[in-house]
């Protein structure tokens, strides 16, 4: 069987396309962007009424929480972990991961990012639908971690989406990203529907 | 008469989720044969070898750790053995054996993740993975008994490794090791007979003999393809020496070959964990080098059969504290060479199970 | 046990088949001159008794005021390796021959090599980087990158 | 006919599955349920220890990638306690405190704080064995501080500070006989003198004072003129040392008027091979033979020399041989470089002039002709280790070969040699019998120290044996026992003055070795001021500690690589875990200052801090992991 | 010519209500209307959840236990929570059609259940054709996914339309053959009178090769496992709703579910006695019959792994339409030339048949992949 040895499929075109979107990102992504939610001081949020119909809709929504796959790195692994029979997250009904980030409601960001990949998770938190949600797992994934130094590396996915929980480890075991999800609960739970056309 | 169609080019990735991690195929395809396909990687460069090159010998373990990070006590092996080449450091016996051990146990943690997620790949519903998950969580117990983590160990030193093994550690491996052959053996069962598994697989990603030389494979893709060439037998590093083993190799050089190599070599890996832990001698496990260590100038390349093929560092030192160069001679990366001759003339859904029977890791492909 | 053939004695051989071309041989290694390189490669790979059919591996060391490039080759067959090396002087436009005719093993770390130390192979058939986007400034691994950001 | 393929493995598969639905499921219902992590946890707290931290920044600086900061007080120190240098000396030099003084440019005042314990600065400048540099925490990171070398610059930079502040105490009466004028002798003379204002007399059988540092040290490293300057100054301080006079026996002294004798005559006996032909002429002892060349002696040796053994003995002779014009000097050890009690330097320099070593080579037979020497030898492996921690040679049956030579300079060990006529009760290795804490014999008046009593040791070892004798001796004659003075002010302020630098240390230049071999002229040159005060800068001062204010991870960074715990010299940090980690805000200190402060409960093998484990809930811990083993 | 006697009014005593209940035309489409909503809305809801909880024990684990009782609750919050989320629209799609094809694809699968009895006589309409209404209207939802696939404007969604459709195509024929089958035993194609005639024998023994063939073919028409390519997510993402969120994504979802109850229900009552059985009243033993063919699916799902498009259209074509030729010819001739045969015989030998079918059938039939040179 011969198989044709010549690159013919070289785009350069879309290369330097995708250079060019990354160079922009990176240009525009100097500061850390805040919390999307504006987030209630612990002493506020005891104070703000939340309606019945809220109450349910954060319960639903909470019980609900699908992660979209965005898994770059080691944390994916901890990740895959508490997927797996000895964490099993389905009990918290999060078992469906989407692969299509249509129908995810949360992004857990299990690993390092790049500034080459940075444009990708940008679309792809775009790409999900309101109310969505982001972790942040990992040292990598708060700050850059180790390699916060490195020429090429995002520091922290902050810079790129709005992170609402972050997670420290590097990686994270199983029980504290569990955690995480469940303190990610919590801040669903204080939400109130009233906050979402922002 | 023939039917004319047109190529169109869909993008696989780089957050799909078969692609293990962060990459991208850029598939020209005809209805869904692939005409042409390039695979772009890069999505995880973290300039690792730069960011080394700043570090002290001993800091720069923890990067090892994170190359492949599936295996990382197969990455922290051959680095601190090149620079003890390099440092002319003596590691006692016992560490020798243990870090034989360690490694072994992560051959089994490596191939069972190649494994699982190669049949996830293939569409069975989490079941295997799950199952090889649960043995994987075992040796994961172990290794947290050893060294205190879960997935990046920093376990190895120069001189040695950084703890003996705990007084609970042999018992619990005794048990693991008698274990593991009844876990394979379902693994079997589960897999190795089904129609649908063998007809996805079977044929499928041929990478014949010469040109799996030729395009520098390594590791299980290598012997998958009919050459009996494991690090371990032909150029015996640690105590590999004193341990007998077979070399499995595959025959038709396909996907199912590499599925089956990885199988097997799990049943060696049992065998090689059963002599060490009866040869295992006593004694200190670590010779003490200073925090800073400056071995003399000049360069050295040290490399092992860690799970996914041969893993090399190849250090330059100018007798300073930090290395002045940092290679790593990643399997992952070259064995990728061969995806794109594997897949030409291929459907998009062979496309998964041959990358996925290449088993990369792609930590270590970007760096 | 591989046994690392002795570049000395590679280098009397070699010298005979190629004059001029070997310029410096060590126990451990043997430096060739770049424009020999594709010739002495093929050369060791199809002579019987050499046979080094697998190329193990390929990098690149910026020493300043030469680039080096260090080749590990292996024989399966008789289990003997050898590092070949080669220096680029240039540095604004480093450019050594491509062994991607020979093993194509090289290809993706030849394009490594291109993108992270900026040393150009020629008759390479994708020359482009490999890791870092289309754009980004400099060559990293080199030892003058530094990042302005 | 074989049927397969018509569904038969998915049936397998199936099968499979069904056997696991009725299984226990293995999940751990987190957080109702929590595993017990390993006592080794490398996990997301990493305590901290205020009272063992020193605040050195060794955990800063082995940070991969630098995420530690550290912020000491204003206030400055909480106290001085004792340095692992000072510690591991066995006169309990304040090591720390004469390096500070070097920093501030005061080197009078550094030798002021050497003379407080011992007597003899400069001949430790020179040739102490510095214990004090293995256990430097310096070690551990790079280098050891070159306390050896800094105690040569002040040395060599004295104005002879401390003689103004020395007092001499008042005359007792009392008349105490020493015998032998070796570092313990002349220790013991000089503070009996000096402290207790006894009437001291010293007895040595040789021409030359000095003892083993006068006949046994090669003068290329210890320069006459320096040894005779210390001398002096013990002389100086009434000591009367009567050279040439061999003492019959201690008894005899304490009849003629001495109230106490201290037998300080050292071990000078070499210790023979044990193998045929040794007592040819040709074949030297090595104390003898050094003996004789400090002495003056003329001692013709041919062009090929053999010196057996590996200790400084071995090569002292090695290398004084070469200086008498040998060609070829070999030194034959059964053991390999690794196991050399030579002090590492030695072996640098002895190598460096070009005396060859022969490892794993033990000598079995000397035969001797006109003409030459035949030393027959044989190979040795190592086998397993002994008491000693160095592993055993073992002979290789039937790997005998010869060497031809001119000489063969036997040096693989000394023993005391005391006299019947003394009259004192001596055990293993021919060592006088004395009670460990206060050297006393089996005579109440007299008391022993030095090589006589350990068998081959350092000076500094001596020196410290002559203090103890010096104290027994005074408190035997009813003093108080109290020896030591002040000859330094205590410190005022102690701050961090800089903190401890990075690098490496400064060059020791020393003279080409091919100048060496032509005199018996020192080989070693001391520091610069800048050198030296460079090297101070390194010290991590651990008898200092300071009083760190903060010390935090900063946010999100620390990826439990456990390097900074490893690498903490003191013991001060330790990680742990916790299940409950996760915050809303990026920049929430991950780590409170409470949880760093837990209290200092070490384990001994690994990571975990008990204490973290007992903070979990106890309620929590559950699930053994063992059980999980078992399906 | 039937083999056995198909008396309507004999199986009903056991029934609870009059067949003839709730009477008035229009009160009995209204009543029966809302009961099949309310049946299949519930019921998809209630596979949803045992399908996650029997996948979970399939896997050691434990599945959704937190949300509400025995987590119960589960697929009320996922579907609450999809109806609350913000609804997309691709920017390049297809805005009517990516509108109507959720619609499209629920809808005919809803209609299934008009013919189908979940007792004697308790259906919306008792067509005599039932069964080919059922054939020609399942067909329609493979046109909504295709919409779907289309207006989203998607090259993976794309590729999963089309997989749908051959798919579909393909694996009609044996289904539809595998049910003629059961018409040719029985003599008529009301389901009713279908399930009338298992009441001593359930057809899963007179036609065990039928009921393979119509079961394998019914995983491909609702897309599971080892056929849904569909959505492969290891491939294709998530297939043809890959763009679609919200409520619009539910409404799909739950389009799949029906269809899967629906196959089950068809499945109950062609081949495994639909309503009937002892002691129980035969609702009961209808949702049992279906629940149990459920279960078998997801048993399915938990072991094995997907196939390629066309090994899938391969077994289509070489393996189950031949084995459904050769059993409708063998049904034939058994109806046709032994109609007063013992049943017990019948079943026999039709047993030995499909063991010696299956396994000289699979000797001819390899699966494997070759590569096409390009």
């Amino acid at each position: 069987m011969e198989i044709d040895k010549s690159y013919s499929y070289s785009d350069t075109e879309l290369d330097r396309y995708e250079g060019g979107v990354i160079e922009a990102l990176k240009a525009t992504s100097g500061e850390a962007i805040p919390d999307p939610d504006e987030w209630l001081d612990e002493e506020l949020s005891q104070n703000i009424l939340l309606t019945t119909v809220d109450a349910v809709l954060n319960w639903a929504r909470r019980s609900a929480l699908w992660p979209v796959v965005c898994f770059p790195a080691c944390c994916a692994f901890e990740f895959i972990a508490i997927a797996a029979s000895r964490w099993d997250f389905s009990r918290f009904g999060m078992e469906v991961v989407r692969a299509s980030p249509r129908q995810a409601d949360l992004m857990i960001t299990a690993g390092t990012l790049t500034w080459k990949m940075a444009p990708q998770v940008k679309r792809i938190y775009d790409q999900m639908a309101e109310p969505k949600w982001v972790i942040a797992m990992g040292a990598c994934g708060i700050s850059g971690g180790l390699f916060k130094g490195s020429y090429s590396v995002v520091p922290g996915y902050n810079r790129i989406v709005p992170v609402d929980v972050y997670i420290p480890g590097c990686p994270p075991r199983p029980e504290t990203l569990l955690h995480g999800i469940m303190t990610l609960h919590k801040k669903i739970a204080k939400r109130s529907s009233m906050q979402e056309g922002k | 008469m023939t039917l004319k169609t047109e190529h169109f080019v869909l993008n696989l990735g780089p957050l799909h989720p078969s692609t293990h991690g962060v990459f991208r195929l850029r598939a020209t395809l005809d209805g869904e044969v692939i005409v042409d396909i390039e695979p772009v990687i890069g999505y995880l460069h973290r300039g690792i070898e730069k960011l080394a090159e700043g570090c002290t010998y001993k800091q720069n373990i923890p990067f090892t750790d994170r190359l492949d990070y599936l295996a990382s006590m197969s990455n922290n092996l051959p680095y601190v053995m090149a620079v003890e080449k390099l440092a002319e450091i003596n590691v006692p016996e016992r560490a020798e054996y243990l870090r034989v051990i360690m490694v072994e146990l992560q051959r089994i943690v490596s191939h069972i993740i190649a494994v699982g997620t190669f049949v996830q790949d293939l569409g069975a519903f989490g079941t295997p993975l799950l199952y090889m998950f649960r043995e994987r969580e075992k040796i994961l117990d172990l290794f947290e008994m050893v060294c205190g983590q879960r997935l990046t160990y920093n376990y190895m030193r120069f001189g040695g490794v950084s703890h003996d093994i705990p007084d609970e550690f042999l018992p619990a491996l005794a048990k693991f090791v008698d274990r593991m052959p009844g876990f394979i053996d379902e693994y079997d069962q589960l897999l190795a007979e089904n129609e649908i598994l063998l007809a996805r697989t079977k044929g499928v990603g041929i990478l014949p003999k010469d040109l799996a030389i030729n395009i520098s494979a390594s590791g299980p893709v290598l012997r998958a393809s009919g050459v009996k060439w494991d690090i371990r037998k032909a150029d015996p590093y640690s105590v590999y020496d004193r341990f007998e083993f077979d070399i499995p190799t595959g025959s038709i050089s396909d996907a199912y070959d590499r599925y089956r190599v990885r199988i097997e070599e799990m049943r060696q890996c049992v065998r090689i964990l059963r002599q060490a832990m009866e040869q295992l001698p006593k004694g200190k496990v670590l010779t003490e080098v200073p925090l800073k260590l400056r071995p003399p100038a000049g360069e050295v390349y040290a490399h092992i059969e860690a799970p996914k093929g041969e893993l090399g560092f190849y250090l330059v030192s100018d007798n300073s504290d930090k290395p002045y160069r940092f290679h790593v001679r990643a399997p992952s990366l070259i064995n990728l060479t061969a995806l794109r001759q594997m897949l030409i003339g291929w459907k998009l859904a062979d496309a998964i199970i041959v990358f996925g029977s290449i088993d990369i890791c792609l930590g270590e492909v970007d760096r | 046990m591989t046994v690392a053939l002795p570049g000395k004695e590679l280098a009397g051989k070699l010298e005979a088949q190629f004059p001029t071309s070997i310029v410096e041989s060590s126990p451990a290694s043997l430096i060739v001159k770049s424009e020999f390189l594709l010739r002495i490669a093929r050369y060791l790979k199809a002579t019987p008794g050499f046979d080094f059919d697998y190329l193990s591996s390929i990098t690149a060391v910026d020493y300043g005021n030469y680039f080096e490039l260090v080749y590990h080759l292996v024989s399966l067959e008789h289990n003997h390796s050898l590092v070949l090396k080669t220096r680029c002087y240039e540095r604004d436009e480093p450019v050594v021959p491509s062994l991607f005719s020979l093993w194509q093993g090289a290809d993706y770390q030849e394009r490594e090599i291109y993108d992270l130390m900026g040393i150009r192979f020629d008759a390479h058939p994708n020359m482009k980087r490999i890791f870092l986007w289309d754009g980004f400034q400099g060559h990293p691994l080199r030892k003058d990158y530094s990042d302005d950001t | 006919m074989r049927f397969e393929h018509y569904g038969n493995g998915i049936a397998k598969g199936m099968a499979l599955t069904l056997k696991h639905l009725f299984r226990k499921p293995i999940t751990t219902q987190y957080p109702e349920e929590k595993l017990t992590v390993s006592r080794r946890i490398r996990g997301n707290v990493l305590a901290w220890s205020q009272e063992k931290c020193i605040g050195c920044y060794t955990c800063a600086q082995s940070c991969p990638h630098g995420c530690i900061d550290i912020m000491t007080s204003e206030k400055g120190t909480k106290g001085l306690v004792p340095a692992p240098c000072s510690q591991s000396c066995p006169a309990h030099v304040d090591v720390p405190r004469y390096i500070r003084l070097i920093t501030a440019g005061k080197p009078s005042e550094a030798v002021a704080v050497n003379r407080e314990k011992i007597p003899f600065p400069s001949v430790c400048a020179y040739i102490c064995a510095h214990p004090c540099e293995a256990a430097c925490s310096r070690g551990q990171i790079d280098e050891p501080i070159a306390i050896r070398m800094l105690k040569r610059f002040a040395v060599d930079n004295d104005s002879g500070l401390w003689r103004k502040r020395s007092k001499i105490a008042s005359p007792s009466g009392k008349r105490v006989a020493i015998i032998g004028s070796g570092p313990a002798g002349l220790t013991a003379a000089y503070y009996l003198t000096k402290l207790s204002g006894h009437l001291v007399t010293v007895f040595e059988a040789l021409p030359e004072p000095g003892g083993m540092m006068r006949v046994g040290i090669p003068s290329y490293r210890l320069p006459r003129d320096i040894l005779k300057a210390e001398i002096k100054e013990i002389e100086n301080v009434g000591v009367k040392i009567e050279i040439n006079t061999k003492v019959d026996s201690p008894q005899s002294l304490l009849g003629q008027g001495f109230s106490a004798v201290f037998v300080a005559t050292g071990a000078h006996q070499t210790t023979e091979i044990g193998v045929a032909g040794e007592d040819d002429p040709r074949v030297l002892g090595g104390t003898d033979f050094l003996r004789e060349v400090n002495l003056g002696k003329k001692i013709e040796l041919g062009n090929r020399v053999a010196v057996i053994g590996g200790g400084n003995t071995a090569m002292d002779s090695a290398r004084t041989a070469l200086r008498l014009g040998a060609k070829e000097v070999t030194i034959v050890y059964r053991r390999t470089r690794a196991e050399m009690p030579a002090s590492s330097e030695e072996i640098e320099a002895a190598t460096e002039e070009g005396v060859k070593f022969l490892f794993l080579t033990a000598p079995s037979q000397i035969t001797s002709s006109d003409r030459e020497l035949e030393l027959e030898c044989l190979r040795m492996k190592l086998g397993a280790e002994d008491l000693s921690g160095r592993r055993r040679p073992e002979p290789i049956a039937g790997s005998e070969f010869t060497i031809s030579l001119d000489n063969i300079i036997s040096a693989i060990g000394q023993r005391p040699l005391v006299p019947a006529s003394f009259n004192l009760a001596t055990g293993q290795g021919d060592k006088i019998q004395v009670a460990p804490d206060t050297l006393v014999t089996n005579n109440k008046a007299i008391f022993a120290g030095g090589d006589a009593i350990s068998g081959p040791a350092t000076v500094i070892e001596a020196i410290a044996a002559g203090r103890q004798a010096a104290i027994s001796i005074d408190k035997y004659l009813g003093g108080s026992g109290i020896i030591d003075e002040t000859l330094t002010p205590p410190e005022q302020i102690l701050d961090r003055l800089g903190g401890p630098i990075e690098g490496w240390r400064p060059k020791i230049d020393a003279i080409p070795h091919e100048k060496r071999l032509s005199s018996f002229s020192e080989t070693e040159l001391g520091w610069s001021k800048q050198s030296a005060s460079e090297e101070t800068q390194r010290c991590l001062r651990c008898d200092i500690t300071y009083e760190v204010e903060k010390y935090q991870l900063r946010g999100g960074q620390c990826i439990y690589c456990g390097l900074c715990v490893e690498a903490c010299p003191f013991d001060a940090l330790f990680m742990g875990y916790s299940y409950e980690r996760a915050s809303y805000r990026l920049h929430e200190q991950l780590l409170s200052k409470e949880e760093l402060l837990l209290p200092d409960k070490r384990q001994a093998s690994g990571y975990a801090h008990p204490e973290v484990e007992e903070t979990l809930p106890k309620q929590t811990l559950l699930i053994d992991r063992r059980e999980y083993f078992t399906r | 010519m039937a083999i056995l006697s198909t008396n309507p009014n004999s199986f009903s005593q056991l029934a609870v209500l009059p067949p003839d209940w709730p009477g008035n035309f229009w009160l009995h489409w209204v009543v029966f209307t809302v009961i099949i909503l309310a049946f299949v809305l519930n019921t998809a809801l209630i596979f949803i959840w045992l399908e996650r909880r029997a996948l979970g024990r399939f896997q050691v684990r434990l599945g959704p236990n937190r949300v509400g009782p025995f987590g119960l609750l589960q697929p009320i919050a996922d579907v609450l929570k999809l109806l609350t989320k913000e609804d997309m629209i691709p920017a390049k799609g297809d805005k009517l059609v990516f509108w109507l094809a959720p619609l499209v694809a629920f809808v005919p699968v809803l209609m299934i259940f008009a013919v189908i009895p979940f007792q004697s006589g308790a259906l919306l309409a008792d067509l005599n054709i039932g069964i080919l209404y059922v054939v020609a209207i399942s067909s329609v939802a493979a046109v909504g996914v295709f919409m779907a696939g289309w207006a989203s404007n998607n090259k993976y969604s794309l590729i999963g339309a089309m997989r749908d459709v051959a798919m579909l195509i393909s694996y009609e024929i044996p289904i539809v053959l595998s049910i003629v089958g059961v018409v040719l035993i029985t003599g008529s194609l009301s389901l009713t009178e279908i399930v009338g005639a298992q009441r001593d024998i359930p057809f899963i023994l007179l036609q065990p090769l039928g009921f393979l063939i119509f079961f394998i073919g019914s995983l491909a028409e609702s897309n599971r496992t080892p056929f849904d390519l569909v959505e492969a997510d290891s491939e294709l993402v998530a297939g043809y709703h890959i763009e679609y969120s919200g409520m619009k994504f539910a409404t799909l979802f739950l389009a799949e579910y029906a269809e899967v109850i629906a196959m089950s229900a068809l499945m109950t009552t062609l081949f495994l006695g639909g309503w009937q059985g002892p002691l129980l009243p035969p609702i009961i033993w209808f949702l049992i019959k279906v629940f149990a063919v459920f279960l078998f699916i997801v048993w399915i799902r938990s072991t094995i792994p997907r196939m390629r498009i066309d090994q899938v259209m391969a077994f289509a074509w070489k393996f189950l339409l031949p084995l459904a030729l050769i059993n409708l010819l063998i049904t034939s001739l058994q109806v046709v030339f032994w109609p007063e045969a013992s049943p017990w015989l019948i079943v026999f030998l039709n047993l030995v048949a499909m063991v010696v079918l299956v396994l000289s059938w699979s000797r001819f039939f390899r699966l494997g992949g070759e590569r096409i040179e390009v």
